[in-house]
């Protein structure tokens, strides 16, 4: 882990971040045997970090996408809360309304520009939106979030080409939790250390942090959209992490012997979340606490408040 | 120990697996492979046990690379083999669509019979508890479109394992259609190898008034609306294709003849779909003589909303589609809808998420 | 100078390159790309000058990467551009079902309402000259099986101009399928900007004998045929859908219910094509009562073939579809068949590939 | 160009199935103004040096797929050259029945296993052969063909990594003319020069000749597969070339502006054609030449004596 510059309040704001996104979570793994979320669950407890480092150096103006497991960037980006929880219920106030569920997050106002349940499909619609931020000029970026099994999908590498060859403001960022579902990297790719030599190949430049720094990753993320900014074209970002949950659903499944417990063990040591808030001084970190929750109950409660999508409505916005 | 000619109750995803595994002892190169068929949860368990049986060379899994994975069951099975290549989710067999129709449908023939290609594509569909946009949707129309291709599409245990059978020892391209939703129902399944070839359709119920094809699980909902029905005093006829390519045609025209009224409830939309074909296929057989009245039932016109509420609209179910039989076999009376709580299905009732 | 309201006659081709020059003049949001749309072919005329006249920002090639390609154009238009992605050949969209299907259709929808996908796909089908498997697949009973998408299919210039300009400023995906046999086709063309919309089918001629409706380049073959067919004294009346999703089948069930005849011609395999539909839906308006006979037409249920032989084969051509048309009319008189010599379209007469 | 320690023998064997590729395609052309042959023919002239190397170091039980192009790779391997000539005039003792053409060149026996029109399907395919032939351990490898655009197609870069994760007998040989139809290179990749690296990064070790040295070539695919037959794994072969007539017919193209005549200078200047011929000893050479010129008219003979399909053969073979 490396000693950060940053300042308090940044530090402090980071904190929050994480801390919002674990407790979304956790909540709703808590409300999940209610039965009150028809929808399938990916959680991303233990691997925050990258959301929350990556939109920390983004803006408004800037967008982002993802895949299913994506509450995370949802909220590090700005996303309304009430209106994910309220999605999960299936409630007419959800951000898609009821039509997209946990795994399909959107809030355009705040620059999340939707999450898609096919592995890697949204790798290329982000490098569309970063077309358009170039052609406008504005100093716009994108960074899509996907994972380690998306990165032997052929549009990942499509994408990476076509980027690098038209220096569009992307970035790519690969949360590798060294699964995809139950299946280690290790039998599907021929060299797991060398996705960013792959990036490198194609014509992104890549870089990797492998042990979870939050600092480490928000420190090469602002680098690379400052370059990008300017022009200089897409980056790669590879965060090696570790997904303490199963991959969908609200349980621990170190049970099921795909992998054993002993692998979580120096994550959860080195959990961020943990970390920050011993940096951050405790009166605050007891508001930001306080805080959080009264977000989440009050988000609950608006999901639990609202009211059902009318029968109609399932006719609505097939065309636009 | 059974004897070879036993019968036992057995659920569709152990047929499923029963089925693979009786191949696979039979024939050293069937093989099973695709994402996460090896893992504990064994694709819902319908590839149970298959990797300790017969070990890594033939059951494994591969990198998220649909499309290479296609072409590599396609040359594996030019070359002699017999994949087996397995989708979670129908939805993903659009990242394929290229090798399948471009390259295993037409091999055989653009190649001039050179080679075959004897490969099996086991898809599932998802449904309910927010599988929503991309993992519900039932594609089979799209392989019905494309000649060169079969497509299977068992509604119960015994044909989930025939077809099986019949899909893997077939020289052709096999599109399997699985519905998650059947996995757990049971029906008397033969212990023996057995194969449900394509071009028999199934009648499922006995009735004058009216015929009712269902596709895949959409048979198990039409089953039901015909109890409903005959508690109302319309006797339905329900037809269960089994294969939709090639599809026995021949069946559902006479049972129309005879009833005059079609209903086709299909597991998909209905523009270009399994029921626009299935009421043209009649109807150009038939001619106007016959006089029948045809209507189509499917997924709504939209995409699959997540919400349970909304998803309520989105699906036939047995008491829509009861209603909408009574509405051709007694056009003059008055509406008929079956209570809400007789129309529901006892897997809806027994399954819960997330899957 | 032309009079804003001037009509004079134009190549399809160019009616394809004016409607896109007049949009991108129009709305600077509008750009062009796609394998080849900048190189000295373009794409065989349809996108020429328009490198020179907007710059290689809105008009340029791409690698050969059609999924990611879809992607970007989909990602595009949701952050509102409006992007025309080109396929030289419909068989390649093959490639990018996947975009197409689970995230262009589904934006809108699955996102609630907080996306628009603004996008035209431009695929061209080819014929003859040996195009075979691979280069002359009519695919839009695919993307009509698709709640989100919409798909046109112009048969002339005038419409190729005004579905493509409507196809521009629709705010959802639309598949747009032209049809390489028509390129150098004419038809008068109004010079200034106008929209044929979906929604309304054309009565291309007038007939009480017998309803044939074309798909795409059918519609001129089925034409063809209706000339034919007036000199043997049986009056047709051809009918282009020219958008066929959304569908205007009312037109199409309201001659049916006239004529008492109708054969579809599709630019498609038959089985869940668009000829499927379009008997299945009229049937199901009309009703038994309306007695109407119907017939579906397209491609042989086979792969294409390159052999030219062959190739006779696979296709419906003016002579098959007055002969089949013909029977419909006059189900009690001696069948008719046109003579071969005139049965060919002057298109087919001054082709010579390859192309 | 290198030296070679090739036997004469070698050095003849290799000359004729040049100049046999060369010459059968200098025919087609001729031809091809008649409209005899109703198909598009994308002509190898200038590259026939890969197919003819690769191929002369492959053997009975071994494999090889390619694309649209691939009169090359079908002669070199041993495909029947009357089939392929009587395919393109749509006879039906063609190869494919009349129902390939040119682009869809087969013959089984030869080990030849089909040739795709739709860029880079036939990648993958060769990969589930290349599977088959490592299940069966008689050592038997496969060869796959592609040009440089196709390195652009995702599945590309899947197959590459599923090969080298299960170590399959797989030689990919990536024909690097710097064209796709009139596209350089570099308007579609960021990093022309880097697809070597790129298979390398996904585990494929891989070579790259870049003066069409056909000695070079067939040394480094030597090598290869002989590391191949006995469990080594794929490896990449990109060769770098030049396509001296039009992308599709049988024209030259130096005056449409997409590329000009001087181009093509140093690929004539070094014509491995020419090359070898001035290696074999005359007589000999005299000798191949002319049996050469009649095998081809042979072909020829045969192509228009053949019948032509019967019409119902348009049914046959939809199904196996
Ligand atoms: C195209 C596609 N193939 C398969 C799946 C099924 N699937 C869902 S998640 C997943 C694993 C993805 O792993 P990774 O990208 O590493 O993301 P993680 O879940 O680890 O965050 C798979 C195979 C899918 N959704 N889409
Ligand atoms: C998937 C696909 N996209 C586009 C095309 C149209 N096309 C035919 S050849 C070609 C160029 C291929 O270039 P390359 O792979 O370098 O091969 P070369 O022709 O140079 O031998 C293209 C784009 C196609 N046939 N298939
Ligand atoms: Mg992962
Ligand atoms: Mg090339």
């Amino acid at each position: 882990m490396t000693e950060t510059s940053l300042s308090p309040a940044d530090v402090s704001r980071l904190y929050r971040s994480l801390r919002r996104i674990r407790r979304f979570e956790e909540v709703t793994a808590e409300i999940y045997p209610s039965d009150r979320i028809k929808s399938p669950v990916h959680l991303a407890i233990g691997q925050e970090q990258v959301s929350a480092a990556i939109c920390d150096v983004l803006g408004a103006g800037d967008w982002v996408g993802g895949s299913y497991r994506s509450h995370a960037m949802y909220l590090a980006k700005g996303g309304s809360m009430p209106a994910m929880m309220a999605e999960m219920f299936g409630k007419d106030t959800g951000c898609c309304r009821g039509k997209g569920g946990s795994m399909h997050v959107i809030d355009a106002a705040a620059g999340v520009m939707g999450s898609s349940a096919v592995v890697s499909t949204q790798i290329p619609v982000a490098a569309g939106y970063a077309l358009a931020a170039k052609r406008a000029r504005a100093g716009h970026v994108v960074a899509v979030f996907f994972g380690d099994g998306a990165s032997e999908e052929g549009c990942f590498y499509e994408t990476l080409n076509f980027a690098a060859l038209h220096a569009l403001p992307l970035l790519f960022v690969c949360e590798n939790n060294g699964y995809a579902i139950h299946e280690p990297i290790a039998r599907r790719r021929a060299r797991p250390d060398e996705i960013c030599s792959v990036a490198e190949a194609l014509g992104v430049p890549a870089w990797r942090i492998d042990d979870g720094d939050v600092f480490a990753i928000r420190q090469t993320a602002d680098e690379a959209v400052r370059r990008m900014r300017k022009g200089g074209g897409p980056a790669l970002i590879e965060a090696k992490v570790y997904r303490w949950r199963e991959h969908v659903g609200p349980n621990e499944d170190y049970d099921q012997g795909y992998r054993f417990a002993d692998e979580v063990v120096p994550w959860k040591r080195t959990d961020q979340v943990e970390r920050l808030a011993a940096m951050v001084e405790p009166a605050l970190r007891t508001r930001i606490d306080a805080e959080v929750e009264a977000e989440i109950a009050e988000a609950v409660r608006f999901a639990e408040d609202s009211p059902i999508p009318q029968p109609k409505e399932v006719w609505s916005d097939v065309y636009a | 120990m059974s004897t070879p000619d036993a019968v036992r109750p057995l659920k569709y995803v152990d047929a499923l697996r029963e089925a693979v595994e009786q191949e696979m002892d039979r024939d050293p190169s069937v093989f099973v492979f695709g994402l996460d068929v090896d893992d504990h949860k064994c694709i819902q368990g319908s590839t149970r046990g298959l990797l300790q049986k017969f070990g890594s060379d033939r059951v494994f899994t591969t990198p998220l690379s649909e499309d290479a994975m296609t072409g590599v069951a396609i040359g594996a099975a030019m070359a002699g083999m017999r994949p087996i290549h397995v989708h979670i989710r129908m939805d993903f067999m659009l990242l394929c669509m290229n090798q399948l129709v471009n390259i295993a449908a037409k091999a055989s023939y653009m190649w001039g019979g050179q080679v075959k290609v004897p490969l099996v594509v086991r898809s599932m569909i998802g449904k309910s508890w927010g599988q929503g946009a991309q993992h519900s949707q039932g594609l089979h129309s799209m392989f019905m479109h494309v000649p060169g291709l079969k497509v299977a599409a068992p509604s119960n245990a015994h044909d989930a394992k025939g077809c099986m059978i019949a899909a893997i020892r077939d020289d052709n391209p096999v599109v399997f259609m699985e519905h998650r939703l059947l996995y757990g129902t049971e029906t008397d399944v033969p212990a023996a190898p057995f194969a449900v070839e394509p071009g028999k359709a199934r009648l499922c119920t006995r009735g004058d008034d009216v015929t009712v094809v269902g596709i895949s699980n959409m048979v198990q909902e039409a089953i039901r609306a015909a109890e409903l029905l005959a508690e109302a005093g319309v006797q339905a006829e329900v037809i269960d294709p089994i294969w939709l390519k090639p599809l026995d045609i021949a069946t559902i025209v006479e049972s129309a003849r005879r009833t005059r009224r079609l209903l086709v409830v299909d597991n998909g939309w209905e523009m270009c779909g399994a029921s626009a074909e299935i009421v043209a296929g009649v109807l150009e057989a038939a001619g106007p003589e016959a006089g029948i009245r045809v209507q189509r039932m499917g997924f709504a016109a939209t995409t699959c909303p997540t919400s349970p509420w909304l998803e309520a609209e989105f699906y036939p179910n047995p008491g829509t589609i009861a209603a909408a039989a009574w509405k051709l076999a007694r056009p003059d009376a008055e509406p008929w809808v079956p209570s809400p709580e007789r129309t529901r299905l006892a897997y809806q009732v027994q399954f819960k998420g997330p899957f």
